[in-house]
């Protein structure tokens, strides 16, 4: 186990915590700021990896989509992409308490699973698509994953800045509004229907640019990669041990919970064959637990919102 | 004598903090007693002090001698006492009548008497007894509320601000009720910040200012104290 | 296709499957209806209660039939218990990080299932049973239990939630969990009542499906969604609301093969959860719009 | 001193075929290191690509990095693969061997001569299923393949070739897994009057509950399926007496006497030479341990070195002969591995041909009825 | 209480508001025709048609369950009226939603506060002011010199009210920890932030302390005499009433009883029968009699 190796492992790592902190922050657009509870991040994040994987994959024979496209315009189509799929889920239940938003979104995450793998002229099905560029992907390997932490992180900064400023301006006062009292908000004037609905459709755009950066890190996607439980629930978990309502607290939670996901595995992979793979079983068990930990004496996160607040007035 | 009610020195609150620093409050047989003071005082949270609603981190509650402190809700209503918050106070998705049943929840069987007895007090229920509590006026919901209390006959009454948003004329009705009922043996404790009218018909008064007693004495007394009647009763 | 092709091949089957969901349906209603949250763990707490009946079919060679209500006795149990060491404490705080805390839940059950009983498939009885034909309808024993069972179940359930107290004190606590307190109820009770239910309707959907297919350790998590679609169409809060309900939503799963790919099967139950927020939010029965 | 990972599908949907498939890997590698090889310890560990390419993909830069594998056995899965080869192992020059990715994709993969597999890729299974069914006299049939990579390639392969080869398909549909019922696909899928369901699935899955359903409610007279529904466990379940009419397809070895070799280890060492994909896992293992010891454990030669020591000419080797495997590398001489699972004889993209028969159930087993072309 | 509100433009009530209502009869700032709200066969506003001339004080009282509030929630558009028809400032808004009410001035309080409980005093006044530019998400980026520049204007306004209402000490406290009437004024505050005409005050009194009450009083009749708000007024404190409202209405089972001014309602007979619960005695009645005649004389005069 040299120092390169850790090293290389380690911007590895990196490129995925900052995927991870997009996918976070997204979601803390919509339930930290708006209260809306998103159970189908999983669903946004295909929609986003597979355009920007169409956009800029090489064409195949029995696939309608597959243009050689720059990854920029890729990326661009994934966060609109995935903005128009939200528009309509929003539309239909946003009128209902966030419970029904849940089980929607769920079932939204799924019927897109489905559709991905069963249609094969638009997404490769089952097969999914392979042969993706990625920015800097001629250079050597190490650097080419540095270059490509470098891009990530760089899309991390630029939205978590974007979000800190739109958060202190009047909007995300108006947000906080609507989300602590949405009659008295709708008394005062505000229109609630619709800025929830931009809320959750500007979550779900972060949300697809996370996609796309992944689709481009791994050059390949199939729809494994929409597992409900290594997308939409860890990242769940993220934001709720780093404080929801606070972007900073996000992307603290994405960096703990990764850490400890990944390298609990290198722990688990040491063990002896006979429990190593329950022990597979009971990390997800631990990260379970966990969450109940932090709901239990943390339930505000690690960074709770409100610090923001203060300063901002 | 021995008073109903004794609350001794009680502190307490919601979180962490403090509400109630050390309240005392009497109440004997057959009396009313009213509390009056600022909004945000704390004679709400006393009151659910006495129902166990609160931390109470000191001090200790007596019932007819018997230590309630930190009883379950549940077991105080049993215990003979009943209590009508201040807000959220009816069952919105129930209809009256069955608001009513619940009143009488711990009863082994509702006796007719019971609801005729409250549809007699309060005439406007009898019309709407089927209709859903939630999609009556402020006013109507106050007299479900009160009629809830009174199913189960019980020993001690605790009223919080039973006359909010009611009409003068059910106002008065309401204080005659609550002297009615205190002659058939009930002992009341009643919030209220209609203070001129409720000091002048009550039996004894408490004035509470944040989370402490300042005064008390008989009503009349209290109302003519012209101090208490500039800080606290509007001049 | 003949009638009796059509009741045989799609009616039934989605008869079965469609108690199933009632089964896991009533105890998502009782919870969302009274404890007014989602309980994302409803699935996986039916996984247990089949693989319960499993660990004592295997271990003590007991009949399934015989598992069934020991089964449900003890995810009853353990329902509870999760009640009092997940749930209860974020009583006061809002419903929705319940929901949240009930995602972990259903996560934690399943990897002890993993854990405890592998991930492979697994029976509870081997061979084949043919149906017998009745006048042509072809029916099976554990089908006909499966049914007989989960209309008994029900009915008791109502019968019980209307003739005693516990009925009432479960609506008033639904309504204004404070003031029922104050009106002598024991919400405690009441809440562990619920869970009590809710467990063990869960354990027998769970042994249902198993009975009727094989176990997997994925089985209930599947089965979520249309329980909640279920519960969702029939009215949240009404058991009745929950029984129609599952029973559509099994019906309409697999009468859909027939003009959709059957890849969408799973898809059909959110159709129809989507199509009754938009037309009709309060469900067959008028339940609560929370 | 050489490393190897081992990257198992150990969680998700073929979790329940990981144990078998590292053991057998291990029995390759703890047999290579009890003969001493000149490389010296092979040193492997584990790792879980969950059968999800995020988790594979992960798994891999672990492998890579961390643990500095020379050479990786699996992953399990295609779509795992596909992820994990092209962004980590390829780039980082490190030579993998799966024992279970059958997906066809693989084949057409750009990847410097660093990925090969021990198992056919389903195009050769499907097409040679479609030839011997013709062969025997079943001119129509329905087809239902479980929607995923393995079913759905199955299903297309055999679909082109017994087309093309004047058969008729009456149904093709693909499910999914894990429904309680399938009984109103079955009634689609009769419709159309075939007797025979061609089922790509696997046994221990959605494949069993339709193969159930169907004999319960009698549907069809005879069921063929591919080497997923190749499972023990799908006759104790269902009954040897109901699986009269159940055929199956399954890679086997050229020479029955290699997989004997290897089933004979595995029964010693407790695990069932019969699991599905024990015998190619083991052949994996083995040929990246013979690999290592041609190439002197120099990674850049692995490839080269591979497939020196899977294909003719040189002396046969097989499985457990690691003692004169060693002596004859020692020698400089070549040497073509005969493995339990098949000869192995790569071709230009790293695939095996392959070799399959056809079985029935008999005797609580699967019995070889006729070989397949 | 600050004195600046009272040196200027003391006594413009007094002396011009009744000529003005006079003349602008027509043109009432509110209008009611007919209006009936009905759930099921239950009409709980049956046939109310009334004006609300600009600068007035309604006093709306009647027993409960009279369908105050259901009128209330017609006028801001909570409820869809069954029929009948509302104008507002010479324009038909009937079928209009509750933010476009608001948008043209039609502001009303709840019973009970709803404040923002998270937000500062501060930010619950500050999220009011309806159209500002930095609500919309574009706009930050596109137009921030505007943004600030509102921004600003919408801080000093917020500061000036919260003077006002002598709130400025808790400006930056959380909104949920005020105490009951602190809450109420800050309710009214919220009234105070955009261009309100009309505001419906329900109950402003209910459960709020007699001290504070008159407090709230005194506001209340700065905001009509001196920013020009027109009020409607539910209120079962009489002492209220009588202070501030001219004309005073009284409903009773959906419908308008009476209306005038306090003392007239306050001494008709079926008033005291329904609502004010004092019995009607003879000598009284003849009392009352008498006051009626001297009225209509002094009207015709
Ligand atoms: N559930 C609660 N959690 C935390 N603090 C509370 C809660 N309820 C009340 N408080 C606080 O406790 C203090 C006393 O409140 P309480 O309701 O007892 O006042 P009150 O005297 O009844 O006033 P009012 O006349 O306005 O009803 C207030 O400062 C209030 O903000
Ligand atoms: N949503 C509703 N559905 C059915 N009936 C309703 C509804 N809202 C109000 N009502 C009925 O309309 C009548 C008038 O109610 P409203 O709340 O307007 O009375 P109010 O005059 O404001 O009385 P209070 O002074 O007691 O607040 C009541 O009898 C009430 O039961
Ligand atoms: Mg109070
Ligand atoms: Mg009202």
């Amino acid at each position: 186990m040299d120092t390169l190796g850790l090293l290389n492992y380690a911007i590895f790592m990196g490129v995925l915590i900052g995927i991870y902190a997009l996918l976070s922050l997204g979601l803390n657009v919509q339930w930290g700021y708006a209260g809306l509870f998103n159970a189908g991040v999983a669903g946004f994040f295909a929609v986003g990896a597979y355009l920007s994987a169409l956009f800029t994959a090489p064409p195949v024979p029995d696939r309608i989509m597959g243009w050689e496209l720059p990854t920029g315009v890729g990326w661009f189509a994934a966060m609109a992409a995935a903005a128009l799929i939200a528009w309509p889920i929003g539309k239909v239940t946003l009128r209902f308490r966030s419970d029904y938003l849940a089980i929607a979104t769920i079932g939204v995450a799924e019927i897109i699973r489905l559709v991905l793998r069963t249609e094969d002229l638009l997404s490769g099905g089952v097969r999914g698509i392979t042969g993706i560029p990625r920015p800097f992907g001629d250079l050597p390997y190490e650097w080419s994953q540095l270059a490509y932490l470098g891009l990530t992180w760089g899309m991390v900064v630029v939205i978590y800045w974007a979000l800190e400023r739109q958060l202190a301006a009047p909007w995300g006062r108006m947000m906080r509004a609507i989300r602590e009292n949405e009659l008295a908000a709708a008394a005062m004037g505000k229109n609630v229907e619709a800025r929830r609905l931009e809320a959750f459709i500007l979550g779900a755009a972060i949300m697809g640019l996370a996609g796309a950066v992944y689709v481009h890190f791994m050059r390949a996607i199939t729809p494994e990669a929409i597992d409900p439980m290594m997308v939409t629930f860890l990242v769940w978990i993220m934001l709720i041990l780093g404080g929801s309502g606070n972007n900073r607290g996000a992307i603290l939670g994405a960096v703990i919970i990764w850490v400890i996901w990944s390298s609990s595995e290198l722990l688990t992979d040491r063990l002896p064959a006979e429990i190593a793979t329950q022990a597979k079983y009971i990390r997800v068990f631990v990260i379970g637990l966990m969450l109940q930990l932090v709901l239990r004496w943390r339930p505000e996160g690690l960074l709770p919102e409100g610090t923001h607040v203060r300063r901002s007035s | 004598m021995n008073p109903v009610l004794v609350m001794h020195q009680v502190r307490g609150g919601y979180g962490d903090a403090d509400i109630l620093h050390g309240v005392s409050l009497t109440v004997n047989p057959k009396e009313i007693v009213v509390i009056v003071g600022p909004n945000g005082a704390g004679k709400s949270t006393a009151m659910k002090a006495v129902f166990g609603l609160v931390k109470i981190r000191d001090g200790a509650i007596l019932f007819e001698g018997e230590e309630i402190t930190g009883w379950k809700p549940d077991a105080i209503v049993r215990r003979g006492i009943s209590y009508v918050p201040q807000v959220k106070n009816v069952f919105a998705e129930m209809t009256v009548h069955e608001n009513l049943e619940m009143g009488a929840f711990l009863a082994k069987s509702v006796k007719a008497e019971a609801f005729e007895r409250i549809y007699t007090l309060f005439p406007d229920l009898k019309a709407k007894r089927n209709a859903l509590a939630g999609s009556l006026s402020g006013g109507q919901r106050q007299m479900v509320a009160m009629g809830r209390a009174l199913m189960l006959n019980p020993r001690l009454l605790l009223l919080d601000e039973p006359t909010a948003g009611l009409s003068p004329k059910y106002m008065e009705q309401i204080f005659q009720i609550c002297r009615d009922v205190r002659d058939t043996g009930v002992a009341i404790l009643l919030v209220e910040q209609h203070a001129k009218q409720a000091l002048a018909f009550c039996d004894r008064g408490y004035v509470l200012a944040t989370g402490s007693n300042r005064h008390e004495g008989a009503g009349q007394e209290l109302l003519n104290d012209p101090e208490i009647a500039q800080m606290f009763l509007g001049g | 296709m003949s009638g009796l092709e059509l009741i045989n091949f799609y009616v039934i089957p989605g008869l079965i499957s469609g108690s199933i969901y009632a089964l896991g349906a009533i105890g998502i209603t009782l919870i969302f209806g009274i404890l007014r949250y989602a309980h994302f763990a409803h699935g996986d707490m039916a996984t247990l209660g089949a693989y319960v009946a499993l660990g004592l079919v295997g271990s003590l060679a007991l009949s399934p039939w015989v598992a069934l209500p020991i089964a449900m006795a003890i995810t009853a149990l353990v329902a509870v218990v999760l009640d009092r060491v997940f749930y209860r404490h974020l009583e006061t705080r809002p419903k929705i990080l319940t929901v949240m805390a009930s995602l972990g839940v259903a996560l934690m059950l399943r990897s002890v299932v993993q854990v405890v009983w592998g991930v492979d498939p697994q029976v509870y009885s081997t061979g084949i049973v043919r149906a017998e034909s009745y006048g042509g309808l072809m029916l099976r024993s554990r089908e006909l239990i499966t049914f007989a069972t989960a209309t008994g179940l029900v009915l008791f359930l109502m019968a019980f939630l209307r003739y005693t107290r516990w009925g009432k004190a479960m609506r008033a606590m639904s309504d204004n969990p404070e003031l029922a307190r104050l009106c002598g109820v024991n919400n405690e009770a009441v809440t562990r009542l619920t869970w009590v239910i809710a467990g063990a309707l869960a354990a027998a959907a769970g042994f249902f499906l198993g009975i009727n297919t094989e176990l997997n350790t994925m089985m209930g998590w599947s089965a979520l969604l249309a329980m909640f679609a279920a519960a969702i169409l029939g009215g949240v809060g009404r058991v009745e609301g929950a029984v129609v309900g599952g029973l559509v939503i099994g019906l309409v799963e697999e009468l859909s093969v027939l003009v959709l790919p059957s890849q969408y099967k799973m898809a059909t139950a959110f159709v129809i959860l989507i199509l009754i927020l938009l037309v009709r939010p309060q469900g067959i029965f008028k339940g609560k719009v929370l | 001193e050489a490393k190897v990972a081992l990257m198992g599908g150990i969680t998700g949907p073929i979790a329940g075929m990981a144990p078998a498939m590292i053991a057998s890997m291990k029995l390759a590698l703890d047999q290579a290191n009890a003969a001493g090889l000149a490389i010296g310890k092979i040193t492997y560990q584990e790792f879980d690509c969950g059968c999800n390419p995020q988790v594979a993909t992960d798994a891999a830069t672990k492998a890579v990095n961390v643990f500095g594998a020379d050479a990786a056995v699996g992953p399990a899965c295609s779509g795992a693969l596909l992820a994990a080869v092209n962004s980590v192992t390829i780039p980082a020059g490190v030579l993998v061997v799966s024992p279970s990715a059958t997906s066809p994709k693989i084949t057409d993969l750009d990847d410097k001569d660093l990925v090969f597999r021990t198992v056919p890729s389903d195009d050769f299974q499907g097409r040679a299923l479609a030839r011997t069914l013709l062969e025997r006299g079943v001119k129509k049939v329905a087809v239902a393949y479980i929607n995923n990579d393995y079913g759905k390639g199955l299903a297309e392969a055999f679909k082109a070739e017994f087309e093309a080869k004047g058969g008729t398909i009456t149904q093709f549909r693909g499910h999914e897994d894990k429904k309680a019922s399938y009984r109103s696909d079955l009634a689609e899928l009769a419709k159309g009057g075939a007797d025979t369901l061609v089922l790509f699935d696997y046994g221990n899955a959605s494949g069993m509950t339709i193969l159930r359903q169907a004999i319960e409610n009698g549907f069809f007279k005879q069921f063929v399926g591919a080497d997923g529904m190749r499972d023990e466990n799908l006759i104790k379940t269902l009954g040897e007496a109901n699986l009269k009419h159940f055929f199956v397809s399954a890679p086997v070895g050229e020479a029955g006497a290699a997989f004997e070799k290897f089933a004979e280890a595995a029964r010693k060492a407790g695990l069932d030479p019969n699991a599905t994909f024990a015998a190619t896992s083991y052949d994996a293992a083995a040929l990246v341990a013979l690999a290592l010891e041609a190439a002197k454990g120099d990674k850049a030669k692995l490839p080269q070195a591979l497939r020196a020591v899977a294909t003719a000419p040189g002396e046969r080797i097989y499985p457990g002969e690691w003692e004169k495997a060693k002596q004859l590398l020692a020698e400089g001489k070549e040497i073509d591995y005969k493995g339990a699972s098949g000869d192995h004889e790569f071709d230009a993209k790293g695939d095996v041909p392959g070799s399959y028969a056809f079985f029935k159930v008999e005797g609580g087993t699967y019995k070889e009825v006729q070989k397949m072309k | 209480m600050s004195g600046k509100p009272h040196s200027h433009r003391c006594c413009a009530r007094d002396n011009i508001a009744p000529v003005v209502a006079k003349r602008e009869r027509t043109m009432a700032l509110l209008e009611l025709e007919n209006l009936v709200m009905a759930f099921g066969g239950f009409r709980a506003v049956d046939g109310v048609s009334l004006k609300v001339e600009p600068g007035t004080i309604t006093g709306l009282i009647g027993p409960n369950g009279a369908g105050k509030t259901t009128l209330f929630n017609v006028i801001a558009g909570a409820y869809q009226p069954t029929a009948g028809r509302i104008r507002f400032d010479g324009e038909e808004i009937t079928r209009l939603r509750t933010d476009e009410r608001f948008h043209r001035g039609l502001v009303r309080t709840f019973q009970i506060p709803h404040e923002f409980p998270r937000l500062t005093v501060l930010e619950n006044l500050m999220v009011v002011p309806p159209k500002q530019p930095g609500e919309q998400l574009w706009a930050n980026w596109f137009t921030p010199g505007e943004v600030a520049r509102t921004e600003a204007e919408v801080r000093q306004k917020a500061i000036d009210v919260l003077a006002f209402l002598e709130l400025t000490h808790v400006m930056n406290e959380r909104a949920g920890n005020l105490s009951g009437g602190q809450k109420k004024l800050l309710e009214l505050g919220r009234t105070m932030m955009t261009n309100a005409k009309l505001v419906l005050l329900d109950e402003p009194a209910a459960g709020v302390n007699r001290t504070l009450l008159r407090k709230l009083e005194e506001k209340i009749q700065i905001l009509n005499r001196e920013w020009n708000y027109t009020f409607i007024l539910i209120e079962h404190d009489m002492e209220m009433i009588e202070k501030l409202c001219d004309p005073v209405i009284c409903m009773a089972e959906g419908k308008v009883l009476i209306e005038g001014d306090f003392a007239t309602v306050r001494n008709d007979p079926r008033v005291l029968e329904a609502y004010l619960g004092e019995t009607v005695h003879p000598e009284v009645e003849a009392a009352i009699a008498e006051i009626e005649e001297l009225e209509i004389e002094e009207g015709n005069a």
